[in-house]
């Protein structure tokens, strides 16, 4: 390790030496973290809670001493949530900014073609947020996901409604997404494995905009539990609907939606809100390790309200946590290196939990929370025995005596 | 609208004045960017730059494709990404079940995609071709999105939202992009040849008298359901390449990536900024936008007001060049050659105007519908 | 013996009869003129013969075999050809290429090979140098005057060598001069053997040109015979009266 | 029961549909411009609105009355300034002008409203009425008597005033409007005027049924130009049927099969329908250039 160690940091120094832009305090040349991300296009939304997410690890880990004591600078590209240009951005990252290390984009669909080029020039691709199976089907050794993936999303209410329910039909909806299909069938293949029965299952395209017959759907079908795969807009709109048709599942938890706080509340109605679940892998009150340095820090670089910070802000954090740790582990800024370190079983600590990577790049410690609106507060509830769990409300109320 | 008011050459050009640059002037500048084409990965070895290089070629092919059919007929396709998709997709799928390997061996699938998609092209053309010009434009859409949907929903096939993974070489980094350039220029080559046959041929004068004015055109003998058809199938062939390259570039496929409704407008968009109907318009508006696109994005991406600064320098490229910028140059062109003359032969005639709108290939259509129109109000006594 | 017949063609368009019944024959190898009131029906009757619009009623043989509401494209492949009352060229087409465009190719070879073959070139030329439209041969047809399109139009017909051309007011907007060197070229393509029949509101121009008359009112023929005869016909000035006549447009 | 459900769903959203697309056919009607930017212009009519009720808390339907003037005044300016210069080749550059317009306004839009989503939140967005086992959801129920109301006004407009006569003149023929004095350039002008205030008020339901932001607009378009050409270009009884026939479809196929394969069905039906009759349900035939 030694002397290649030591081969390798002057390699790297050397190299990032003639590309990245150093305009730092620290006296040591910075370590650069080059990442594309979707500030315009269809992910813009999430491409800026991301690039926050980033923002403000390399801010906490600057006032930390850095990596190995050096600063972390990090150099962003937009990629207009087009592949096309995600390829063009990393190849640019990589081989004319000569950063040290890259990490993830937003979404599945950008991290596939991201972390070929990474493969392509022996970077690791460590990343938060592209948890769909298919990342990890691609048989590439330098994908690391510190999130839950797509598979793992909804294992734990999956589990809980298995051990505490008796069988019931169930109604599964989804979006077509490579991310959160997986996630559903994941749920559903668990659940039908211990007898739950599906009411109906039903997927729907991107560019639906009204949802209402879905919802009058698996609203005559009277099922008490309703699974849904959703992004936030048909997340509300699937509530919204739901209580228009006087339906009230007994049990019910999205995907996605009752975990963005605020707008969530505006958009249902905070008396609604009483006992919907979302599976999630970070929430601001979390007890894992940075998370109160993060939240506060983030609500003092951007503002806002700790509620109001997206999933995906904590996920780039976590990214950035775990190659901190690997790199101060190592002492160097060999990716290769890197990647065998990674492979090599050992834990790490994230604001999402405990890191452990599987031969495929999956997170296989990753127990992903379920929450669920108590008196209009997102309260975690799942796993037990895991932070400090609310008791679940294991049947909702029915709408407007939630609150 | 009609001709009429146009003022008549017969005063206006006492000596003719050609609407094309001179020979050497062509030749010679084919000649000097086909050889920077070819030396350009040479001179410029960085990946980054050189990936640019693989995109441009990519939608030079779809460009000249594409201009084949909608340039040259005036029925303007803005569902082409139709072909970008099933290009895409067999190269995916055919790789995948035939276990073909990474690397040269799935090039030689390029010609097997634009197959494909010349196959299915005749169909789907001719159904869309039983509309006129306006409504074609946005069935082509429809189309496109239908097979998009497909896609999605035929997951037994494309795995759906999931989308398909293609392998990619185990060539090096430093010259990954290569191979994928050199294929795309051969590709755009023979793009661009065939377009330079098919401006140049009997059948060709077809398509154009078709954008003109489609009824004169049948009533000399021109069969405009078969004359248009073929012309669509010959784009829908080259815009396969196209998208049957993209595919093991990027590695994967997906739905909503290949059946691309920007696509669509962006070949759309730079062949008219280069100007469509031309043979130099899709070379020039490939080689000017798509790089200076992703160089925007490198650039000045992450900065809100690109979308403002691009849809303004769109509006002003529309506004200031009419007919994209191959006949402005040509307008150019004889806007100094009668200059010259005028120079030489003392002060021209008053009536002496450079250059009348319209151009032989490129210029705007506008009197096309001129007299179609009469022709058709004429029919009532 | 008749090239063209037309028996019992009847169009409405809505309210409007365009063609009631209308029946009429044109002579092979002769110069018909074909007159009668505006609104007679003259122009509708060639679109339908010429395919550009389907008759309601009625057949249109053409060499003996039936082309009622066939397409354009084939009627002129069997050897008719027409012109439009008000031309229609191809504007951004230099006025050689529209000179191509009707010149007809067999094979798909013909199709791939370049459009204009040296002999097509010099027919074309020699069409054009009496139309006097060589000058502008590689000019846009777009910018060329009225009275210029309406001469490429004849011409670009003239030189696909058809065995009967639709005429449809060819004096409108050409000068006097012209016409006269317009009127000797038609006989000339006749002694051809090229039959016409030529709709024209210049009675000076169709009564001096044509060998036959025929007369529309209403949709239906009114008469038919020798200019002279048709002259001094009671009913055709009634017919004229009757509906206010305007002269060339 | 769940179908009927389905078909009254179809109905009542497609009633509001009907507002941006008979805005598009309009447009078209009279100018041969295929108004790209509508789909954008929808969503600004949506952030209009929920502009006003978030910050001046008027309630969107409401707002109308100072939305709709506002778009009518941006799409008159549209006409001016871009659409009029235009010369030659004026179907496509227009096509083109228009979308160029659109990315304008999405960029603007993504810099005030940054790309967050967001919803108009009114009170009676949850409430519903119930006749038996089937339900009218209120805010649907609110749209599709607006919409009826300002369809109907349309219609009034165009066939009951003088400007109404001359703008179906020039949608007739413009040639010959122009020759019997119609200021064809205003009637235009007027048209974009009315059919992107349109666009507002479709956007204002929009806006209160569904979370946007500015990418919303392309989802928008294409159903938008699929219902238009469905209908006929230029037929704004075509464009209603079309938009409650697509909604109507995508809602029964969801209920019955697959939400997926709703759309997929909407356009196979298109595409049959534009075989039998090229022109559209109810498009003139004159449309079809012959």
């Amino acid at each position: 390790m030694g002397l290649a160690g030591a081969a390798v940091v002057a390699l790297a120094a050397a190299g990032c030496g003639s590309g990245s832009p150093s305009n730092s305090s620290n006296s040591k040349s910075p370590v650069s973290v080059g990442i594309s991300v979707s500030l315009s296009g269809d992910f813009s939304g999430d491409g800026l809670a991301t690039k926050q997410g980033y923002e403000t690890w390399a801010a906490f880990q600057n006032a930390h001493g850095g990596i190995l004591g050096r600063n972390i600078t990090l150099d962003f590209l937009s990629d207009g949530s087009s592949p096309t240009q995600v390829v063009t951005n990393y190849q640019k990252l990589i081989t004319v900014d000569h950063v040290d290390f890259v990490a993830g984009p937003y979404s599945t669909l950008l991290t596939k073609p991201a972390s070929v080029i990474a493969n392509r020039y022996g970077y690791v691709m460590i990343e938060g947020i592209g948890g769909g199976p298919s990342v990890f089907q691609q048989g590439l050794r330098n994908v690391f996901d510190v999130s839950a993936s797509a598979t793992y999303q909804l294992i734990t209410f999956a589990k809980w409604l298995a051990a505490t329910h008796k069988p019931v039909s169930v109604a599964y909806a989804s979006m077509t997404d490579p991310f959160l299909q997986p996630m559903l069938d994941g749920a559903r293949s668990y659940l039908t494995s211990h007898g739950f029965s599906t009411a109906v299952y039903k997927l729907y395209p991107l560019e639906t905009t009204d949802y209402t017959a879905i919802a009058s759907a698996i609203a005559a079908t009277k099922a008490q539990v309703v699974v849904l795969g959703t992004m936030p807009p048909d997340g509300y709109a699937f509530i919204q609907d739901f209580i228009q048709d006087k339906y009230s599942p007994q049990v019910l938890i999205e995907a996605s939606g009752p975990d963005q706080g605020s707008s969530f509340v505006k958009a249902v109605g905070s008396a609604n809100t009483g006992g919907i679940m979302v599976p999630n892998t970070w929430f601001p009150g979390s007890t894992y390790y940075q998370n109160a340095s993060m939240v506060s820090l983030y609500l003092k670089m951007f503002g806002g309200t700790a509620n109001n910070i997206s999933a995906d802000v904590a996920e780039a954090f976590a990214t950035g946590q775990v190659l901190t740790q690997a790199v101060d582990h190592l002492k160097s800024t060999s990716n290769s290196a890197l990647e065998a370190y990674l492979h090599s079983g050992v834990t790490f600590q994230s604001v999402q939990g405990p890191v452990k990577f599987a031969s495929d790049g999956e997170n296989e410690s990753a127990t992903p929370f379920v929450f669920q609106w108590q008196n209009g507060t997102l309260q975690d509830v799942l796993p037990t025995g895991v932070a400090s769990p609310k008791p679940v409300l294991a049947v909702k109320p029915a709408w407007g005596a939630g609150a | 609208m009609t001709a009429t008011d146009v003022t008549p050459v017969g005063v206006a050009a006492p000596e003719h004045i050609p609407y094309e640059l001179p020979k050497p002037a062509r030749w010679g500048g084919t000649a000097l960017v086909l050889t920077a084409l070819v030396l350009f990965p040479l001179v410029f070895t960085n990946p980054a730059v050189t990936s640019i290089g693989v995109f441009t070629m990519i939608y030079l092919v779809a460009a000249c494709g594409w201009n084949i059919f909608s340039g040259y007929s005036g029925y303007i396709s803005i569902g082409h990404a139709a072909y970008y998709g099933i290009g895409q997709y067999t190269v995916a799928l055919v790789a995948m079940h035939l276990r073909v390997p990474a690397g040269w061996d799935t090039f030689a699938l390029l010609p097997l995609a634009g197959v494909v998609s010349a196959v299915l092209g005749v169909p789907i053309g001719f159904l869309l071709l039983r509309v006129r010009k306006h409504t074609f434009i946005v069935l082509t859409i429809a189309v496109m999105f239908i097979l998009q949907l497909l896609a999605f929903n035929l997951t037994s096939w494309t795995n759906g939202s999931g989308g398909l993974e293609m392998s990619s070489p185990t060539w090096q980094g430093s010259y990954f992009n290569e191979p994928f350039y050199y294929v795309g220029l051969a590709g755009a080559v023979v793009a661009c040849t065939v377009s330079w046959f098919v401006r140049r041929s009997k059948y060709g004068l077809g398509l154009l008298s078709i954008r003109d004015d489609e009824d004169r055109a049948r009533g000399l003998g021109i069969h405009a359901t078969r004359t248009k058809l073929i012309g669509y199938v010959i784009s829908a062939f080259f815009v396969g390449i196209a998208g049957g390259l993209y595919a093991p570039f990027i590695g994967s496929v997906y739905p909503q990536f290949g059946f691309d409704p920007n696509f669509d407008l962006a070949v759309a968009v730079l062949v008219f900024v280069g100007g469509i109907g031309t043979l130099a318009g899709p070379v020039i508006g490939a080689l000017l936008l798509i790089p200076l696109q992703q160089y925007f994005y490198l650039q000045f991406g992450n900065a809100n007001l690109f979308l403002i600064a691009y849809g303004v320098l769109f509006v002003l490229i529309l506004r200031l060049l009419p007919g994209g910028i191959a006949p402005s140059i040509i307008r150019l062109w004889r806007w100094f050659l009668v200059n010259r003359r005028r120079a030489a032969a003392g002060a021209g005639p008053p009536g002496d105007v450079p250059a009348p709108a319209t151009t032989p290939d490129g210029g705007p259509a506008g009197e096309a519908e001129g007299p179609g129109r009469a022709g058709r109000k004429e029919t009532g006594p | 013996m008749s090239i063209l017949n037309v028996t019992d063609i009847s169009k409405s368009y809505g309210g409007i009869r365009a063609l009631a019944g209308c029946t009429m024959a044109f002579e092979e190898g002769a110069i018909n003129g074909l007159i009668g009131p505006n609104g007679s029906g003259k122009t509708t009757l060639f679109n339908v013969i010429s395919g550009y619009e389907r008759a309601d009623a009625g057949r249109v043989t053409f060499r003996g075999t039936d082309v009622t509401n066939a397409r354009p494209e084939t009627v002129f492949e069997m050897g008719l050809g027409r012109t439009f009352q008000i031309t229609r060229i191809f504007p951004r087409l230099t006025v050689m290429e529209n000179m191509h465009v009707a010149s007809q190719r067999q094979g798909i070879l013909g199709q791939v090979r370049g459009w204009n073959s040296p002999a097509e070139r010099e027919r074309a030329t020699e069409v054009l140098d009496f139309v006097g439209l060589t000058r502008l041969a590689y000019e846009p047809a777009g910018g060329l005057s009225y009275g210029q399109q309406k001469l490429l139009e004849f011409a670009f017909i003239v030189v696909a060598k058809p065995l009967v051309i639709l005429l449809d007011e060819p004096a409108g907007g050409v000068n006097p001069t012209l016409l006269r060197g317009l009127a000797d070229r038609i006989r000339a393509l006749n002694s051809e053997g090229v039959t016409f029949v030529i709709v024209e509101h210049d009675m000076s121009f169709v009564m001096g040109l044509c060998d036959r008359v025929l007369v529309m009112h209403q949709g239906c023929t009114l008469t038919a015979g020798a200019p002279e005869e048709v002259r001094s016909n009671p009913d055709v000035l009634e017919a004229y009266l009757g509906a206010a006549p305007k002269g060339t447009r | 029961m769940v179908i009927l459900q389905a078909v009254i769903d179809g109905i009542l959203v497609g009633g509001f549909y009907a507002l941006m697309a008979c805005g598009l056919t309009l447009v078209f009607g009279v100018m041969d411009i295929v108004n790209f930017a509508q789909g954008i212009l929808v969503v600004l009519g949506a952030y209009l609105s929920y502009a006003l009720y978030s910050h001046l808390r008027i309630d969107p339907f409401l707002s109308l009355p100072v939305t709709i003037p506002v778009m009518f005044l941006i799409g008159v300016a549209v006409y001016w300034t871009m659409i009029k210069p235009i010369k030659q080749d004026r179907v496509i550059m227009s096509l083109l002008t228009m979308f160029a317009v659109g990315t304008i306004i999405e960029g603007v839009l993504d810099l005030i409203f940054t790309s967050n989503l967001v919803q108009i939140q009114t009170s009676y967005e949850t409430s519903s009425v119930r006749v038996g086992s089937l339900i009218f959801p209120n805010v649907y129920l609110y749209a599709f008597a607006m919409s009826a109301v300002l369809l109907g006004g349309l219609y009034f407009l165009l066939y009951r005033t003088r400007f109404g006569r001359s703008l179906r003149a020039s949608m007739q023929n413009t040639t010959a409007a122009r020759l019997v004095g119609i200021n064809t350039d205003w009637v235009a002008a007027f048209t974009l005027g009315i059919g992107v205030g349109l666009a507002a008020a479709g956007g204002m339901v929009f806006g209160l049924t569904n979370s946007f932001d500015a990418a919303s607009s392309y989802d928008l378009i294409s159903r938008l130009l699929a219902i238009v050409i469905f209908g006929g270009f230029g037929s704004l009884s075509g464009a209603l049927i079309a938009s409650v026939l697509m909604l109507v479809i995508e809602d029964v196929v969801a209920v019955v099969w697959s939400p997926t394969w709703g759309q997929t069905t909407f356009y196979i039906v298109l595409v049959i329908i534009l075989l039998l009759r090229p022109q559209g349900l109810l498009g003139r035939k004159a449309v079809r250039a012959q």
